[in-house]
């Protein structure tokens, strides 16, 4: 097989496929290599599967904005697999005043940037989702949100590059990136060299330790993020969830199942036995947020919990950047755990900016080199 | 590994009907045809297809649909890994899973 | 348990165990009829001794299904239990009054 | 938070028999079962156990169920029920579902005796009710006391199959076949005998075609498999059955092991997914050990043995005992663990086709494909001689770990030795008593005493009996062949019931004298 390609992609999750599937799209060869056996087996398939605009950082909502206007409702026809977006709406729920303050921040914030999103009552979020519990006293209502399943979605990108002659390894972890003359051009595995034009270094957490092999460095940490999925449950409701206190935030599935993610609070003090592993507390505790807010949902059963890893950012926001001082190398990581419901649009994005395209958002907010010091 | 490889047309067979995972009622052609499109894992296969994520998580289909990726990919299902185990091991109510006792 | 009927399957006498013990006997309601049990036998059980064999029919392809594995791993025989569906009847005790239910897709409602 | 020396999971044959030795030892020990009886399958398991005296041969499973019981509530063992564990976490932390709490505990060590899981195998129409996988009927039929169905196909041949086939029989269902698609029985063939005998015809190299019925199974077609599995097409044959029993294997249930981040394997040996471990079955996380099913398919035997080794292994790892204690205290354990694993069934021996015993007989090969001894292969075995007057028949033909029998006759007549696994050897010189203990004693009910000339052209035959109705001296009757074929007219002489027979009766019956090697089992008359 021939290891060389216009381009190489280091990471196989939403980011990775939907960037090659872009690529192949515009006539590029591409390889993509994968350190784990499975496709996207990294934060893609172990998210919530928001695809929200609304409690979004201002340098990302235009992205967002932007692939829920022009990407998102055509995906499933453009993959031809069923990615399960449902565009219902995404509340934000508030039980407290000290949550209602939060809320209409993000509110105001997105309303700037021109995302229509309103502060709703208790009574009016029981309107829209009659599954609330009374304690709900307001919430954001941004009804253009709404969300996908990241399995599916993450594996149609997959099998669509895979079938316009994409090359995946998996199983190929890559040891470093070489410069050849000057220039970012090989990927070393354990097992092989790869070659090509440009490499897009779209690994998720471990894209620290591969950039640092060519002398970048990206502040980030990771964060263990759970989640839970439920049995199916008879049809509910469509909206996605979340809460200014972030106690849980999920979905119902098209399936039935509920999935909901949420975290302890001690999320960056894990330690683990060489996989995902879940804490033993932190299901419980979503548990008990989720019960707060909807306590029709208190005999419904956990079947499985999962745990993944965010690549959480010094700022909050990622980096999507080409490299001055390493030519070749482009940066696709630092998603900091909100990269599902952008990600199909960073594809589109990641293709622009690889070919030298007009791109169809500025970047400029995502580069490598924004970090400085506080003072 | 590599995912380019050629497993030949997806010719349907006669038992492509028989469901193999009974939660999720999920048949074999389906998941014959998953394999064709990639999906090479237990774990892609489960996220593909949801074979295995249903009420029983896989305990009953597992070794079943290991044998039909294996055979559709021309190796040992022994060289095939089962899916990660997660917690909790059986069907846990919500409030029971959220009324925790961490004391004596 | 004289009520029981013709579809009665149970072992009354064993070559190895003996005389079944006595049992106390419940009455509970399966799809609106009137049946008896054993108290804390599983549901499964009772309903096999009243000839009910169907506990559900699936979302998809709205198939019967009953018991299959009989210890609470395989979730076939799972049913609407006082009002709470997926309730697996091969490992939840019968008690007295129960409501039992033929269980479509995951609620007792059939889907149109 | 709650901490022990040793947490358990699961209180079977492996699980008790761990938190039995680890307790006697001096650890605080504590067993969690997902089930509302303790014991995990043993409760289910009414036939008598094989293997040695010391390690609890002829005694019947749920009797070594309550026995392990009351030895660990001897030795002070928790054993807490409807207690299911729903995970295990970084530091031996054990999540147990309790009522309607989640309790969190931690183990210094943890021994995961989850046993095993039903292997299944789809066909069309698998997911009719009625369809039920072996386990199911153990558990309907032994716990509950409910017939799983009036009728049975049992598709399996391994000692499962064949066991809970003959169990199926004695709470009064018809078994009418056994299918396995391999061209072989796989199970024990004293098993396969004493389902053969009651008329159950085996279809080997058979596999199920269809399940029919609409609502729930009112029939199934099976057909013959060639060596490729394909059906050959006009094998197929049909029976009106209402139930489809699946036997077809066991899988560790091994999760748990995988999530607590051991070190695993594919190991078809083994059964399945397995962690890897070490011969005290200390797992790749120290503190972690496995015992039983869950690190390998083997006997309930065995589990209790293995089950003993991790309990006695954790004792040392904390400190309980030393290495010297340890090795010590393991070394006869090791050996009777290895005598077990002896034999033509043994874990060395799977996937090979055995065709002689270790000491050179031919094994039968309608046993192996109809499920009993043809006549003209019975003198073959030394358990079988043509001896006059009364004496043991032992029609035991394969090398299985059990000798209940040799320390049965008081008179010395039936020889083992040392290897637990060498066939018995019926000594011609021996006087029989015809006390009839060895019968009661076999595991397999594969001894019968016969007597020729007990009046003029007829004999007796004395045979285990595990039915009910229990016949009555002056019945009339008719004696069946090995195969299950009415071969002639009988008359009960003798039905014998003690508590040293456990259950297993004996009947004697009088047949023609040129029945003797024919007649191997009794039913009564059609009321």
């Amino acid at each position: 097989m021939n290891n060389c390609a216009d381009v190489v992609i280091i990471g196989s999750g939403i980011i990775g496929n939907a960037a090659a599937y872009n690529l192949a799209k515009k006539g590029c060869s591409v390889i993509v290599l994968e350190k784990d056996n499975s496709i996207g087996h990294g934060g893609s398939s172990r998210n919530g599967g928001g695809v929200r605009q609304s409690g979004r950082d201002k340098r990302e909502l235009p992205i967002a904005m932007w692939g829920v206007k022009n990407i998102w409702p055509t995906l499933s026809e453009e993959l031809e697999a069923d990615c399960e977006y449902y565009q219902q709406g995404n509340l934000r729920l508030g039980k407290t005043q000290e949550h209602l303050k939060i809320l209409q921040n993000l509110t105001n914030n997105a309303r700037e940037c021109g995302l229509d999103v309103n502060m709703i009552s208790g009574e009016e979020a029981r309107e829209i989702c009659p599954y609330l519990s009374e304690e709900v006293i307001g919430a954001s209502w941004c009804k253009t949100d709404g969300h996908a399943n990241p399995l599916t979605t993450t594996l149609a990108f997959y099998r669509k590059a895979r079938q316009m002659g994409v090359r995946y390894i998996s199983g190929e972890e890559v040891v470093e990136i070489r410069k050849i003359k000057g220039k970012a051009r090989l990927v070393v595995t354990k097992n092989n060299v790869y070659e090509g034009d440009t490499i897009l270094l779209a690994a998720g957490m471990e894209s620290r330790k591969i950039a640092g092999t060519v002398g970048i460095d990206i502040p980030m940490v990771p964060h263990l993020m759970e989640v839970l999925v439920t049995e199916a449950q008879p049809d509910m409701f469509y909206q996605m969830l979340g809460t200014a206190a972030a106690d849980f935030y999920g979905h119902q599935s098209k399936h039935g199942s509920f999935v909901f993610g949420g975290s302890s609070g001690l999320e960056g003090y894990r330690k683990d036995n060489g996989t995902y592993t879940n804490s033993s507390i932190t299901a419980a505790c979503t548990c008990r947020g989720i019960m707060k807010y909807f306590p029709v949902l208190s005999e419904a059963k956990i079947v499985r919990s999962w745990g993944g890893v965010i690549d959480m950012c010094a700022d909050g926001v990622p980096v999507i950047s080409k490299v001055e001082e390493v030519p070749g190398l482009t940066l696709a990581c630092a998603f900091t755990g909100h990269g599902f419901g952008i990600g199909p649009a960073v594809g589109v994005l990641l293709s622009e900016l690889i070919r030298g395209e007009t791109l169809s958002v500025d970047l400029s907010a995502f580069a490598y080199d924004r970090f400085k010091a506080k003072i | 590994m590599e995912r380019s490889i050629d497993l030949g047309t997806f010719v349907p067979e006669p038992d492509d009907d028989m469901l193999i995972c009974r939660c999720e009622e999920i048949t074999k052609g389906e998941i014959r045809q998953a394999v064709h499109d990639g999906m090479f894992t237990i774990e892609e296969i489960r996220r593909w297809l949801r074979a295995g994520m249903g009420l029983c998580q896989g305990q009953t289909c597992g070794k079943l649909v290991k044998g039909i990726v294996a055979k559709e990919l021309k190796m040992s299902p022994w060289k095939i890994e089962p899916a990660t185990s997660r917690a909790p091991m059986r069907p846990v109510e919500m409030r029971i899973m959220g009324n925790e006792q961490l004391e004596g | 348990m004289e009520k029981e009927g013709k579809q009665s399957m149970r072992v009354e006498n064993h070559p190895i165990l003996g005389e079944a013990e006595s049992q106390t006997v419940v009455t509970f309601t399966c799809d609106g009829k009137v049946m008896q049990g054993y108290e804390g036998e599983p549901i499964a059980m009772a309903l096999r001794n009243a000839g009910v064999l169907v506990h559900r029919h699936t979302k998809k392809q709205d198939k019967p299904r009953g018991v299959f594995c009989a210890i609470g791993r395989c979730t076939d025989c799972v049913m609407v239990v006082d009002g709470i569906p997926n309730i697996r009847t091969c490992v939840t005790p019968l008690k007295e009054g129960m409501v039992v239910q033929t269980q479509y897709g995951h609620s007792e409602k059939k889907e149109a | 938070m709650n901490r022990y020396d040793v947490i358990v999971v699961g209180a079977g044959p492996a699980g008790l028999s761990a938190a039995i030795e680890a307790a006697k030892l001096g650890l605080k020990a504590i067993v969690f079962d997902e089930n509302a009886k303790p014991g995990g399958q043993l409760f289910k398991q009414i036939h008598k156990f094989f293997g040695s005296k010391e390690h609890k041969a002829k005694v019947r499973g749920f009797k070594i169920g309550e026995e392990l019981l009351q030895e660990a509530s001897k030795n002070g063992v928790e054993v807490v029920l409807n207690a299911i564990v729903t995970g295990l976490y970084m530091d031996k932390e054990v999540t147990v579902k309790q009522d309607d709490k989640i309790v969190h505990y931690k183990g210094d060590t943890v021994i995961i005796a989850t046993g095993a899981s039903e292997n299944m195998v789809p066909f069309e129409g698998w997911t009719l009710p009625g369809v039920i996988g072996a386990g199911a009927a153990q558990t309907m039929m032994n716990l509950h006391r409910t017939r799983p169905g009036e009728k049975v196909l049992m598709l399996g041949s391994g000692n499962v199959g064949l066991v809970v086939s003959y169990q199926l029989l004695q709470a009064g269902c018809e078994v009418a076949a056994l299918v396995d698609a391999a061209p072989r029985v796989g199970g024990y063939g004293v098993h396969a005998a004493k389902v053969a005998r009651c008329g159950v015809p085996f279809y080997l190299s058979h596999t199920i075609i269809k399940a029919e019925g609409t609502d729930c199974v009112t029939g199934v077609t099976i057909g013959e498999v060639d060596s490729s599995w394909k059906i050959i097409p006009g094998s197929e044959k049909h029976f009106d059955v209402d139930t489809i029993c699946l036997a077809v294997g066991l899988s560790p249930m091994s999760q748990l092991a995988k999530m607590a981040g051991c070190e695993m394997e594919e190991n078809p040996l083994k059964g399945g997914t397995v962690p890897i471990c070490d011969e005290y079955g200390e797992t790749s996380v120290k503190g972690i050990f496995v015992a039983g099913d869950v690190s390998g398919i083997e006997e309930a035997s065995s589990a209790m043995i293995e089950g003993r080794i991790a309990g006695i292994a954790a004792a040392r790892s904390l400190g309980y005992i030393d290495e010297e204690a340890l090795k010590e205290k393991s070394k006869e354990l090791e050996a009777a663990l290895g005598s077990l694993r002896q034999g033509m069934f043994g874990p060395g021996s799977k996937g090979k086709e055995i065709i002689q015993t270790e000491e050179g007989y031919e094994i039968s090969k309608s046993l192996l494909t109809k499920g009993y001894i043809a006549e003209d292969e019975i003198f073959r075995y030394p358990g079988v001689t043509k001896k006059t007057g009364l004496h043991p028949v032992i029609e035991c033909s394969q090398n299985i770990p059990c000798n209940p029998c040799q320390d049965a006759c008081r008179k010395g007549c039936i020889k083992i030795g040392e290897n637990i696994t060498s066939l018995p050897v019926v000594d011609q010189d021996s006087e029989c008593t015809g006390c009839g203990l060895c019968v009661a004693s076999c595991s397999g009910q594969c001894i019968f005493l016969v007597e020729d000339g007990i009046e003029e052209g007829y004999s007796a035959v004395t045979m285990p009996y595990e039915f009910l109705p229990l016949p009555r001296k002056g019945d009339m009757g008719a004696a069946l062949d090995r195969s299950g074929t009415k071969v002639c007219e009988a008359e009960v002489l003798e039905v014998r019931v003690a508590k040293a027979f456990d259950h297993t009766n004996l009947l004697t019956i009088k047949v023609p004298a040129d029945m003797t090697m024919k007649a191997r089992f009794y039913v009564g008359q059609e009321v």
